[in-house]
């Protein structure tokens, strides 16, 4: 395990090769600074013009685009800039979580959102296959959201072809979350986001389960001949947002009405309690991440603000190492409740898919790491 | 203009909003054909509906079968009863938001679809645009509640044609129920034409838009109707389940309270617990409207539909009306918070629409309605309410509030 | 070559749209003007509102609902039944948006007044309603106003061969029952050179088209039915694809 | 927006008229006084009925010489269905009845006090392209009596029972049509909206 020397990315991240040391992020950072952003903004403008024209707007509905949202930060500050800047009518689209999980902070976004002015369908698939996705993707991927960001990279370009909405804009680049599988044929272009990490695994594992097609209609990412026959196109906002990043849209965000999770960091895992608003059990999967990769939410955190200078190595670390796969027992509880499993099968569970490279598991069963933040093994 | 004439069974007489035809023996049209109810053979029914949904059901197992339309309220529950564990349907439910939840609504729709494990689709029109349209139908006809109804039945047709999904379940087909407007046997389907004369008050979405006022198409446009075209190139057909299952909300209510926990409240204007508590207006100060422009209220229906049932007098069901039409209205600060109006402004624009058969104006802006009530005692608006007893409440121990989306669980 | 028509009834009592089910039993429907914007938007090759209420009442045509019908405004024909009894009566109907009208009880109370009002707005303005039942084989002429009904005499109606343009032969048993309209009456019509027009409980059946094979029979009309379900008259046309050649083409509207 | 002047002789359906024309997109008023009709760029003149009652309508109101002074100023006229016949020079109707004479030709029965009622669909017989595009397709029809005139004036004819009829006619800025555009539904508005783009250029 090594460490960027830029910032604090280990290479123990999926997919991740650095070069010279250097992590693929801090690369594509590096490479921001020269970026025209006013060319791209122009360049943006030009492509939308030309766009609107053939824009399809059927008598009961008037909309220029579609933006997948979630009760967040990254969700409003799209929107706001898409509507007041770019001067389009979006339909907004939120994959919403079932009952049992979404979070009243998300919720209570949700409603913000709307109240901005925004036109807005919640789409949630049905609670109990949910349910048992969950559990499945939990015990086979170690990782419960692999059903649901299936089901929402699948449902916002679902919803752009049965709305025949020529456009989805869609928040950060394959550069930004280092998963370049999903880069298209320019920057801007989304339209190669079936490659992405998240959607390379498929539904197939649903189906084993089981579950028959119908039952899994949101979790079924559109198929490239659909994209074709209505010249539907993904466009990477973050590619023209340079000030994108999580404390930014933050910023924006909260301005607009945003709330934050009453954060305590020991208990989050996150420094601000502006992530992950509309799912606790987000926090206990970055503990989960942290305790497969070494790294959690925190260590993503502190690197934006390593990048852009704003935070010294020293205090990073520190914040790191006290913080980052922090999850209080209440979310891991919440959890075990709802797929209907004892905290105990859940630890079973995490300490035999924790890294046993990074980690060394006590006897009585705590999984402390073998690493130093910042030095590595 | 006929003079009216009342049925001598129910409390409905020939001014119905819907329209009632009463017979040479005084019996009106909703009471005769609610008669069906006890004479038809609904095992035959339920398998003539089999018969009509056996085309739509997906043999391959890929798509979705049908549209239901749901809301935290009313027939909802039995609906997805009937679509999904009776008929073995696999419906996308959608659902219209009017923006006047209770935490009673969001409960029951959150619990709807965990029960009944379905995909939902949540229409949320733009709050700006809702206030602006709702304000044009205040003016143009004096309704608070038209974009609800224009969007709740609109939303559904417009998501089949979307998705084409061709079969659209509705629950009560109201023209049937209260007034008789079709027998069960005429199988009568959801039209553009019942929409906009009944559901609508006669006006559609384009109906709204007029050179004096503010309102444009794209305001307007996600009220309208699918085209005949689109229609035709779909196949779109919405079926009405009470032409098919013998029609009774009392006990099928508490058939759903007791397998899916379904919750109930207690109302100020009416005796009934089960419609519409996901809404603070509607049986507020929308039924007060209501009042105001008909001459009856929501408790005119209900008690009407429980005298066709057999479950109460005539005698018993008048003294009901008497006392909860004379109710206060409750929740109506926060309708005016929401729209962006003061109280005495919003009555004044009210006081245009006093049906003057109904209403008495005794002073500049102050009217009292011609109705001969005898006073009934307070004690006496238990004589049925005994019979419907709420397990849960509109508030749901929470705060007043109108809630855009809300989690509901637990 | 001329179409046969696809006719739309609608039937109207104290102002508002009712079913009518055998001349006895009446359902509320809806308000005029919506419906018949509808049937204008479905594209019906006519409409006939039939204002029954009228004459019983004393009222005589009912001016204001034609006026509303003119004003919506549709493009498609209209024909105005119910209480027309009088040479002025026609000439509002006409004046007041409609093409043709319907004279019923003024045919069994002042026949005469039927030449003077065909001098004026023209014979194939003109259409004579006769309610009919069929009684072991015979057919009467029934009077709903009088609920009496008398043997049906094809010389008198003869005699308005160039004075009135169709006949609208309404079987009044049959209404509201779909397939049971009673087809002999063609056949006991053919010695009259009148176009016919027939109406009452034919519906979603093959009879439409048996109906429409008899070279008497202009039109067939439909009434209840078309309340039933979303693009009904489009339906009622789907039923008659035996006559499809003599029929218009149906028709749907893009435009909300 | 062009005016159309729609004239209100109390004979046919004004009313249905006039919308039609606004929802096309016209400027249409319906007057039976002179001067009011005077400003108009378009005449129409409908009709329902028998033709000598028309006929002593317009004589009454005195807009049989208004109508014909308009046309020699070459305005635009359109007659529809009677309105149609009265244009023409005289119709057989119940008599012999001299009409406007705008339209030369006269009105006679269709034969056998037949009647022909009904949608019906039209041949063109004029290479014009306000009309041209309409071949074929179908319009209402009430009427018992046709036209009978020299084929220049013809514009499109209908066949009936194996024999076929004059079902528009034209005269310089003249145009009638026998059938009844207004009730035509799409098809009707249609060649509505053509006659009358088509005589404001031709003007």
């Amino acid at each position: 395990m090594n460490y960027c020397y830029c910032c604090l990315q280990p290479d123990t991240r999926p997919n991740e090769k650095f070069l010279h040391g250097i992590c693929s992020i801090c690369r594509y950072q590096k490479s921001t600074s020269e970026i025209d952003w006013e060319a791209r903004y122009d360049q943006l403008l030009s492509y939308l013009k030309n766009r609107k024209k053939k824009s399809v707007k059927n008598s009961f509905q008037k909309f220029d685009c579609l933006i997948g949202v979630s009760g967040g930060k990254d969700s409003a500050r799209q929107a706001v800039w898409v509507r007041d800047k770019l001067g389009l009518n979006p339909l907004l689209w939120s994959l919403a979580y079932p009952p049992e999980q979404i979070a009243e902070t998300g919720t209570d976004n949700a409603s913000n959102l709307i109240d901005l002015g925004f036109d807005m369908v919640i789409s949630s698939p049905a609670p109990e296959t949910w349910r048992k996705l969950i559990r499945e993707s939990f015990f086979k991927f170690s990782n419960h959201m692999r059903a649901s960001e299936l089901a929402l990279f699948s449902s916002v370009p679902q919803a752009a072809l049965a709305y025949k909405i020529p456009i989805i804009f869609w928040g950060e680049t394959p550069y930004q979350v280092g998963d370049l599988g999903a880069v298209g044929k320019e920057g801007w272009d989304g339209n190669n986001m079936k490659n992405s990490n998240t959607l390379s695994s498929g539904h197939k594992w649903m189906l084993d389960m089981g579950f028959s097609h119908n039952e899994l209609i949101p979790f079924v990412y559109p198929d490239d001949s659909e994209f074709h026959l209505q010249d539907l196109q993904i466009i990477y906002l973050g590619w023209y947002l340079g000030d994108w990043s999580l404390v930014n849209n933050a910023i924006y965000s909260n301005l607009n009405g945003l709330s934050n999770r009453n954060n305590i960091a020991i208990e989050t895992g996150d420094l601000h309690g502006t992530s992950a608003l509309d799912d606790n059990w987000q926090i206990m999967n970055q503990m989960i991440k942290y305790y497969k990769f070494g790294f959690g939410f925190v260590t993503e955190i502190v690197n934006e603000d390593l990048q852009r200078g704003l935070v010294d190595r020293e205090t990073a670390i520190k914040w790191i190492t006290k913080y980052d796969g922090k999850c209080s027992d209440e979310y891991i509880s919440s959890f075990c409740n709802y797929i209907d499993i004892s905290t105990d099968e859940f630890w079973d569970h995490i300490r035999k898919s924790a890294n046993k490279k990074l980690f060394d598991i006590t006897i009585s069963g705590e999984i402390i790491p073998k690493f130093v933040v910042g030095t590595g093994l | 203009m006929e003079e009216t004439s009342f049925c001598k069974l129910c409390l409905y007489d020939s001014n119905h909003p819907l329209g009632l035809e009463i017979n040479d023996e005084g019996v009106c049209s909703g009471c005769l054909i609610h008669q069906e109810k006890d004479n038809l053979d609904w095992n035959k029914r339920w398998e003539d509906l089999e018969d009509l949904i056996k085309p739509y059901r997906c043999k391959q197992k890929v798509k979705y079968d049908c549209i239901v339309p749901v809301t935290g309220a009313n027939d909802s529950y039995f609906i997805m009863h009937l679509v999904k564990n009776k008929l073995k349907l696999n419906p996308l439910i959608v659902t219209y938001n009017k923006y006047f939840n209770t935490p009673l609504g969001i409960k029951n729709l959150a619990n709807l679809r965990s029960k009944f494990n379905v995909d939902i689709l949540i229409q949320n029109i733009n709050p700006q645009i809702v206030k602006k349209v709702t304000k044009a139908s205040l003016k143009i006809m004096g309704s608070m509640y038209w974009p609800c109804i224009a969007g709740q039945t609109v939303f559904p047709v417009q998501t089949s044609i979307r998705y084409k999904i061709p079969l659209v379940i509705w629950g009560a087909h109201q023209g049937t129920e209260q007034v008789g407007m079709f027998s069960h046997l005429h199988n009568s389907q959801m039209t553009r034409r019942y929409r906009k004369d009944h559901d609508l008050m006669g006006f559609e979405a384009d109906d709204l838009l007029n050179i004096f006022n503010t309102l444009g198409e794209e305001d307007i446009c996600q009220y309208r109707y699918p085209s005949d075209n689109d229609l035709r190139r779909n196949s779109t057909i919405g079926i009405y389940l009470s032409n098919y299952v013998r029609w009774d909300p009392k006990v099928q209510h508490e058939e759903m309270v007791k397998l899916y926990n379904y919750e109930s409240t207690k109302f100020h204007r009416t005796f009934d617990i089960y419609d519409h508590g996901d809404c603070y207006n509607f049986l507020n100060i929308h039924d007060y409207i209501k009042h105001i422009k008909t001459g009856h209220t929501k408790v005119t229906d209900q008690a009407s539909r429980e005298i066709r049932h057999g479950r109460i007098s005539k005698e018993e069901a008048t003294k009901l009306v008497n006392f909860y039409e004379t109710q206060l209205y409750q929740y109506d600060d926060l309708f005016y918070e929401w729209l962006g109006v003061k109280k005495n402004s919003f009555q004044f624009v009210l006081n245009q629409f006093y049906n003057k058969k109904y209403w008495l104006e005794v002073e500049p802006g102050k009217w009292i309605t011609k109705k001969k009530i005898t006073v009934v005692p307070a004690e006496l608006n238990n004589i049925y309410g005994a019979r419907f007893q709420a397990n849960s409440s509109m508030n749901r121990d929470k705060p007043s509030k109108y809630i855009t989306v809300g989690k509901g669980y637990p | 070559m001329i179409k046969k028509r696809v006719a739309a009834t609608v039937v109207v009592k104290n102002d508002r749209v009712v079913q009518s089910l055998a001349f006895k039993t009446y359902l509320p429907v809806g308000s005029v003007d919506t419906i018949i914007q509808n049937l204008d938007r479905w594209g019906v090759d006519e409409i006939i509102v039939l204002n029954i209420d009228r004459t019983s009442n004393g009222l005589g045509p009912n001016i204001e609902i034609v006026k509303k019908i003119s004003s919506i405004p549709i493009s498609t024909p209209l024909t105005y039944g119910g209480g027309i009894t009088s040479v002025s009566d026609a000439i509002d109907v006409i004046s007041s948006g409609a093409e043709r009208i319907i004279i019923d009880s003024l045919f069994l109370k002042s026949p005469s007044d039927i030449k003077i009002i065909s001098e004026v707005i023209g014979s194939q303005a003109i259409i004579l309603s006769i309610p009919f039942k069929v009684i072991d084989g015979h057919f009467f002429h029934f009077n709903y106003l009088t609920k009496i009904f008398t043997k049906l005499d094809l010389v008198n109606i003869k005699q308005y061969e160039k004075i009135i343009s169709e006949l609208l032969l309404i079987d009044v048993d049959a209404e509201g029952d779909a397939g049971s309209y009673s087809n002999e009456v063609v056949e006991f019509f053919s010695e009259v050179n009148i176009g016919l027009i027939s109406y009452g409980g034919v519906g979603l059946s093959s009879q439409g088209s048996e109906l429409l094979d008899a070279p008497s029979v202009n039109a067939i009309a439909y009434g209840n039915i078309l309340n039933y379900g979303e693009l009904f008259f489009q339906k009622v046309k789907k039923s008659l694809t035996k006559s499809k050649k003599k029929l218009r083409r149906s028709t749907y509207r893009d435009k909300i | 927006m062009t005016k159309i002047g729609i004239i209100d002789y109390g004979v046919g359906n004004v009313n249905s008229l006039n919308k039609s024309f606004k929802s096309i997109g016209f400027k249409s008023f319906k007057s039976s006084d002179k001067s009011v009709l005077k400003s108009s760029e378009v005449l129409v003149l409908p009709g329902v009925g028998s033709f000598p009652y028309a006929m002593d309508r317009l004589q009454q109101l005195k807009l049989d010489n208004f109508i014909i002074n308009e046309s020699k100023k070459n305005k635009p006229i359109i007659g529809i269905c009677l309105g149609m016949q009265l244009l023409t020079d005289s119709s057989e109707e119940n008599g012999d009845h001299p009409g406007l004479g705008i339209i030369p030709g006269k009105i006679i029965e269709l034969g056998n006090s037949d009647f022909h009622i009904g949608w019906n669909d039209i041949d063109i017989c004029k290479e014009l392209n306000f009309i041209k595009k309409f071949n074929k397709y179908e319009f209402f029809f009430n009427h018992g009596y046709v036209y009978r005139g020299h084929v220049k004036n013809i514009l499109s004819k209908t066949t009936y029972k194996s024999n076929y009829f004059a079902s528009a006619i034209i005269q310089k800025n003249t145009v009638g049509f026998q059938f009844h555009p207004e009730k035509s539904q799409k098809a009707g508005l249609q060649i509505l909206k053509s006659t009358i783009n088509f005589l404001l250029k031709s003007k």
